[in-house]
């Protein structure tokens, strides 16, 4: 059987990848898409741990996570959607009414 | 050879693998690397890419592998779940979206910020090393035995454990309908031209 | 003891009120056309909710002791009893100080008060939670309907703008947060007999007191948590997006948004941070220069602004770092004894509770005069707007007054006895430099309130302002901003009268 | 029912080691069977569908290529694959190529879990009768796994229009995403009723669910057993069979939904920039996925390969042949719609999924589950009836390898036991718990549990729930002690009354499970 920390260490690269996308992204689909990695990452550190502990639970948090990942996609694509009726860009950069 | 290697992916009879097949990963492992180096490598290429349908396709990838992944931890019934929620359902809006809203095109080239980039890559090793070493100390002992998790999958077991008042998932269940409905009253109101 | 499920949904009675609430308003909205053309309907049903479940969760206040529900998902104390009567007040103060400012930019639906209800559910039941899945799906429920309620304006730049900055760093939050659960799922096991995870917070309490020894797996967890939290709370340097979705928002979502969220946010990390008081030597540090951080950082850039939506933003961020001292102070780490310990804990627990209540109402009541002086089109957003405001509307200024000195901490107020008590909760903890600095950087913020004072009651009016004449009154303003009135004076006169809440309060025991 | 393997990848490989409980060939025959069907039929498919419009329009259809025109796709697919290669200069090349190849894949991998015969075999050596499923993978989720690919036969569309950078065939990609996203749900719902009757998402396990006497009788003639009456469609399902009939025809993009390739509105729609082999690969591909959702209408609503009756003139068919007429009845049906509707408008399309499809299909979904839920907690002892009767009819098999549809003793108790339509109740009624055990919903359940004893409260699988019935009552802290006061009484330091969010009782202890069950279930699971 594979170790578990092969898993830990897969979803940990995985979210490092997600974060960094996160940070150097421009575009919010796609930092959005990275978000998105972060929590299929944390998704499989859950079930790869469930299975380490023989308990159902891991895979019960993936549940709510994959529920909580559809909500926040449905909204926010219709925020991006909303934002681009008004504004032909979605650059994060141009995103500057309000500065500091 | 088959037959062996078989036996081996099954890990039950490994006392009767002749001795030059001892030295070879056993084959989970291989599996294992393979489908964690396909979810790597897509995964940076949806960081990479700056055309944002391509991003949305290695993204795609990585959650099919990811599933692949969750079925070699016996887990079917999510595997089932990932690609039809993620792949299925999450991935198709967003290349709707894309699509819809016509990014495709290339996009003019960007604006490099090198001070953020460095520091998000700097930040990014730290999270990296953190979270990639923590595990390995804690994870020095090997999992449960097979019998005891090659159930904890199906769809029984998690229907019968999501739906049982006795432990703490009926709540958050019931809670999450909450959740989806302010989601779609949220999209209707936000995407909808007039409400 | 474990409620049994019928029990159960008896003691989150408050949060289902709320929760039915809302669908009763949205069925209505949308299929009775008589509802949704009399504007007043959803506002006035919303309110009945929430006096209804502020109503419940009074009666349930009296339960003592540890209740569990819905085996083990849901604490249902009092103190998760007391923030359902501060979010349901804070909510029915929000509805009631939409309905004029929504009608007045065309914005008027039965959604936005649907999605006020839900928030708030979500915001109570993350007071509520004990297992940290169910954490993550109350932060969810709450930042969803924030969200939208963000990018409510939807033909305005600035609040689609404020709605994508908050659901980006919200969502990225969510999932450090999410992130941080698998770890603390994944290192619990070292402390759990029989080597398997739990993320029960109760649970987690109890083998931390006889085991305080995480491993780094369980740390990066929770320092993963805390960074999921510190953004929902708007921490320094976890506040980026406060300002910006504060300045771009409809203002009766800001109010909402920096009342509510703040609230959840804050009985969140206090649920968290309670069950890890075992192992805060691996955290209170850090607690405390976040404290340090946000309280200077908050007060310093509010310091410099021109448009008081921001000025109250980082007055948010400000509260904030005020009650992360409360939560420093949890831990009684400066105390000698166990006893001096526990009564440290209580002495926190009760301040920030009442804290957490006067910030509510004096952030709401100062959102509501900018509401009600806000006229037909566009918002009231610099100081600009503000000036001369005590010839104009001589009641708004007064009013406004009121809750500057609150905010500033000033007697006899209500945020000067909040401030009092977290003072006094930190001393008990024997945390001196920290109850120092908490002054001093009140002190800090007392210029920009007195600042606004200044604008309103010492300058000319601005002929180019946007609010010259007199406002519409309208009912549900004058009654929020009447009621939140006095119970700033009230409460800062009496404390006493809130005896019952912060006792309750004070029943979450350390682990 | 024995399955191959528990998962995808063991049912891929199968495990043939120790004595014979599955026949190792059996799933790569079943592969061949399907890819080759499915590749094969389709030129014949164009065929049928060409001479059928051509009937019902009165007129000759192919006739000069072959006998009948016969061999007139032949020449058409010779034509396609000799022509030149296009690829038009502004699309973007690879996700263009791409595109074709990943409309075919998932139309041809849905085949996998399709349920095509039920064979029954001697072991050589003990000589004991078995049965096993004509199925490339008998898993678990099979019905999921349906799902799951054909969620992932958008990608071919969409990419196909995003890719060829032209209008036509971008709004065409974006039609196809819309439909196919939106009529997924309406033909989930459709399904979940089937789900909800048959307990199971085991195709063949619900297949074996249709195989029992049709509902109202308790007994009666042999032949009506697993009948045309007993099928899905007849079984309080013919709302939910027409929802499903509707939504694939629109998840497969065909006539009177075939508004992403609407010629005259959008020329050719997403495969417009597509020539020559490329071209045809979407056509191999959309024939395909006909193939398999029609496959999955036969399996879920009419039966698969059970004959229509059970007499012996129907029964000596072979099952597969039962399935493939069912399929192709299917085919028949969308060339018959395709020459007599007119294509919906895209606003009608609309509206008919999202406001008539969907809502009916969940209003009928708590229909069936409340009727179940009634029957289930009502009919303890009709329950036991039908398992008697069907212990009874049982025949004995002589044949080492006999095609019946139906399977071997073990796997008829089971069958009546499903012949009720049953809810997943809590206490978690499994498929393959021993028969003989309790009813869970009934007796275990948490209802009549005394409120002061949330201890007791047992856990999902049904053996692990007697184990801690018997500790519970002497000990009400056992799973409470996580929830004592708290510094009061901290939890024993043993591993045995850990707190529920241990592992104790959210665990849900296989291992004692697995013991407990009777020989064949032990016997499924170990593979």
């Amino acid at each position: 059987m594979v170790p578990t920390s092969y898993y830990m260490i897969l979803s940990g690269i995985l979210f490092t990848i997600g974060v960094l996308g996160v940070l150097v992204k421009r575009n919010p689909i796609v930092i959005f898409m990275c978000i998105e990695l972060m929590l299929n990452a944390a998704n499989i550190a859950f079930v790869a741990l469930g299975r380490h502990f023989a308990q159902v639970n891991g895979q019960m948090y993936v549940i709510f996570a994959l529920a909580v990942a559809a909500a926040e996609v449905s909204v926010g694509l219709g925020i991006i959607v909303s934002i681009f009726r008004t504004r032909e860009s979605i650059n994060v950069d141009e995103m500057n009414l309000m500065k500091f | 050879m088959g037959n062996a290697l078989c036996r081996a992916a099954r890990g039950t009879c490994s006392a009767y693998i002749p001795g030059y097949l001892n030295a070879m990963p056993s084959a989970p492992i291989l599996v294992f690397f393979i489908l964690a180096a396909v979810a790597v490598i897509s995964a940076l290429m949806v960081v990479t890419n700056v055309n944002p349908v391509r991003s949305a396709l290695s993204l795609v990838v990585t959650f099919l592998s990811v599933a692949l992944l969750y079925i070699t931890l016996s887990a079917h019934f999510i595997a089932a779940v990932q690609i039809i929620v993620y792949a299925g359902a999450i991935m198709v809006l967003f290349l709707f979206v894309i699509m819809l809203l016509n990014l495709g095109a290339p996009a003019e080239a960007e604006p490099k910020n090198k001070a953020q980039s460095r520091a998000a890559l700097a930040l990014s090793a730290v999270f990296l090393t953190a979270l990639a070493l923590a595990p390995l100390v804690t994870f020095s002992t090997d999992a449960k035995s097979e019998a005891a998790i090659k159930n904890l999958g199906t769809v029984s077991t998690i229907g019968a454990s999501l739906y049982n008042p006795a432990l703490p998932w009926l709540f958050p269940f019931e809670a999450t309908s909450i959740l989806l409905l302010v989601a779609v009253v949220g999209a209707i109101v936000l995407a909808k031209r007039r409400i | 003891m474990i409620l049994s499920n019928g029990a159960s949904l008896a003691a989150i009675a408050p949060i289902l009120a709320v929760m039915i609430t809302g669908m009763i308003v949205l069925l209505g909205d949308s299929c009775l056309k008589l509802w949704r053309q009399a504007k007043w309907v959803s506002p006035t049903i919303s309110v009945l909710g929430l006096v209804v479940s502020a109503a419940l969760a009074c009666s349930l206040i009296g339960t003592s002791g540890q209740q569990l529900a819905f085996s083990g998902a849901l604490t249902a104390d009092a103190f998760s009893q007391a923030c359902n009567i501060i979010l349901a007040v804070i909510a029915a103060l929000a509805v009631m100080g939409s309905a004029t400012y929504l009608e007045n930019r065309g914005l008027q639906h039965g959604e936005y008060y649907v999605l006020v209800l839900f928030s708030t559910s979500g915001a109570m039941l993350m007071a509520a939670a004990s297992e940290l899945i169910v954490l993550f799906v109350a932060v969810e429920i709450l930042s969803v309907a924030l969200y939208v309620l963000a990018g409510y304006a939807r033909t305005e730049r600035k609040s689609e703008e404020a709605a994508l900055k908050y659901f980006l760093l919200g969502a990225f939050a969510g999932g450090f947060l999410l992130y941080g659960i698998a770890l603390i799922y994944g290192g619990s096991s070292s402390i759990v007999p029989g080597q398997v995870g739990t993320t029960n917070l109760r649970a987690l309490g109890i083998y931390l007191h006889q085991m305080p020894a995480p491993n780094q797996m369980f740390i990066a967890g929770t320092a993963l948590l805390m960074v999921g939290l510190a953004f929902k709370a708007a921490l320094v340097p976890f506040h980026m997006w406060t300002p910006d979705v504060y300045e771009g928002a409809p203002t009766s979502v800001t109010a909402f948004m920096a009342a509510a969220a703040k609230v959840g946010a804050f009985a969140a990390i206090l649920r968290v941070f309670n069950a890890f008081i075992p192992i805060s030597e691996y955290w209170l540090i850090i607690v405390q220069v976040l404290a340090v951080a946000t309280m200077f950082g908050g007060n310093i850039l509010a310091v410099v602004q021109d448009n008081v939506k921001r000025i109250l933003a980082y007055s948010s961020i400000a509260h904030a770092g005020y009650l992360m001292v409360g939560i420093s102070a949890l831990t009684g780490s400066g105390a000698a004894t166990d006893a001096l310990k526990a009564e440290a804990h209580s002495a926190a627990m009760g301040g920030i509770t009442f804290y957490l209540l006067a910030y509510g109402i004096m952030t709401m009541g100062a959102f509501g005069v900018l509401i009600w002086i806000s006229r037909r089109g566009r918002d009231v957003q610099t100081l600009n707007d503000l000036k001369g405001l005590v010839k104009t509307d001589p009641v708004a200024a007064y009013t406004m007054l009121i809750f500057m000195l609150s905010l500033g901490g000033i007697p006899p107020t209500m945020g000067f006895m909040g401030k009092w008590f977290l003072f006094y909760a930190t001393l008990q903890a024997g945390q001196l430099w920290l109850a120092v600095t908490l002054a001093l950087a009140s002190i800090i913020s007392i210029y920009y309130y007195l600042r606004v004072v200044w604008v309103m009651c010492f300058t000319e009016p601005d002929e180019n302002a946007v609010a010259p004449g007199r406002a519409v009154a309208s009912g549900g303003v004058v009654v929020s901003l009447i009621a939140s009135a006095a119970a700033t004076l009230l409460f800062g006169v009496a404390p006493g009268l809130l005896h019952s809440l912060m006792d309750a309060a004070s029943t979450v025991l350390r682990p | 029912m024995p399955s191959i393997g528990n998962d995808l990848l063991h049912g891929i490989l199968p495990n043939y080691i120790g004595s014979f409980h599955v026949v190792p060939w059996v799933p790569y025959i079943a592969l061949a069977g399907i890819l080759g069907f499915i590749l094969g039929i389709v030129p014949g498919l164009i065929w049928i569908e060409r001479v059928v419009i051509a009937l019902m329009q009165d007129r000759s259809g192919p006739n000069r290529v072959g006998p009948r025109g016969l061999l007139q796709t032949m020449a058409d697919g010779v034509k396609l694959f000799f022509k030149e290669d296009i690829s038009p200069r502004s699309v973007d090349l690879k996700i263009y190529y791409l595109a074709p190849v990943i409309a075919m894949i998932p139309a041809l991998a849905g085949g996998g879990t399709l349920p095509l015969q039920a064979l029954t075999f001697r072991n050589v050596h003990s000589g004991a009768l078995f049965t096993q499923n004509l199925t490339v993978g008998d898993v678990n989720i099979g019905l999921l796994y349906i799902l799951a690919l054909s969620s992932l036969q958008v990608y071919g569309v969409v990419l196909a229009g995003w890719s060829s950078n032209n209008k036509y065939s971008l709004l065409g990609g974006l039609r196809a995403s819309a439909q196919l996203i939106s009529y997924e749900l309406a033909m989930g719902l459709s399904l979940l009723c089937v789900v909800v009757m048959a307990g199971s998402l085991n195709l063949n396990d619900i297949v074996a669910a249709q195989n029992v006497m049709p509902w109202p009788l308790k007994s009666g003639p042999a032949e009506l057993k697993g009948s045309i009456f007993s099928w899905y469609w007849c079984q309080s399902l013919f709302v939910p069979v027409i929802i499903y009939t509707i939504a694939m025809i629109a998840e497969t993009n065909r006539a009177p939904f075939d508004l992403p390739e609407a010629e005259s509105e959008l020329i050719a729609g997403f495969h417009t920039e597509y020539s020559s082999m490329k071209f045809a690969m979407f056509f191999m591909g959309e024939y395909a996925s006909m193939l398999t959702v029609c496959g999955l209408n036969a399996a879920m609503f009419w039966g698969g390969p059970l004959p229509p009756f059970n007499m012996v003139i129907f029964t000596v068919v072979p099952g597969v042949v039962w399935f493939i007429l069912k399929v192709m009845l299917g085919i028949v049906f969308y060339v018959w719609l395709r020459a007599t509707l007119p294509r919906l408008r895209y606003d009608a399309l609309m509206n008919l999924g999202w406001k008539r499809l969907l809502p009916v299909g969940l209003v009928w979904l708590f229909l069936i589950a409340g009727f179940g839920l009634v029957r289930e907690t009502g009919a303890a002892n009709v329950n036991e009836d039908i398992t008697v009767a069907a212990d009874n009819s049982v025949d004995n098999p002589t044949l080492s390898v006999h095609y019946r549809p139906t399977s071997s003793t073990g796997e008829v108790k089971h069958i009546g036991r499903k012949a009720l339509p049953s809810l997943p109740l809590p206490g978690g009624r499994k498929l393959n718990d021993d028969p003989a055990a309790p009813a869970p919903g009934a007796e275990n359940g948490t209802p009549g549990q005394p409120a002061g004893q949330p201890a007791g409260v047992q856990p999902a699988p049904q053996p692990a729930q007697e184990e801690r019935h018997e500790e519970s009552p002497g000990n009400p802290g056992n799973g409470a002690s996580g929830v004592a006061p708290l510094p009061v009484t901290p939890p024993p330091a043993g591993g045995a009354g850990r707190p529920n969010e241990g592992g104790e009782r959210v665990r849900l202890a296989p291992r004692e499970g697995g013991e407990r069950r009777g020989e064949n279930p032990e016997r499924r699971e170990e593979r």
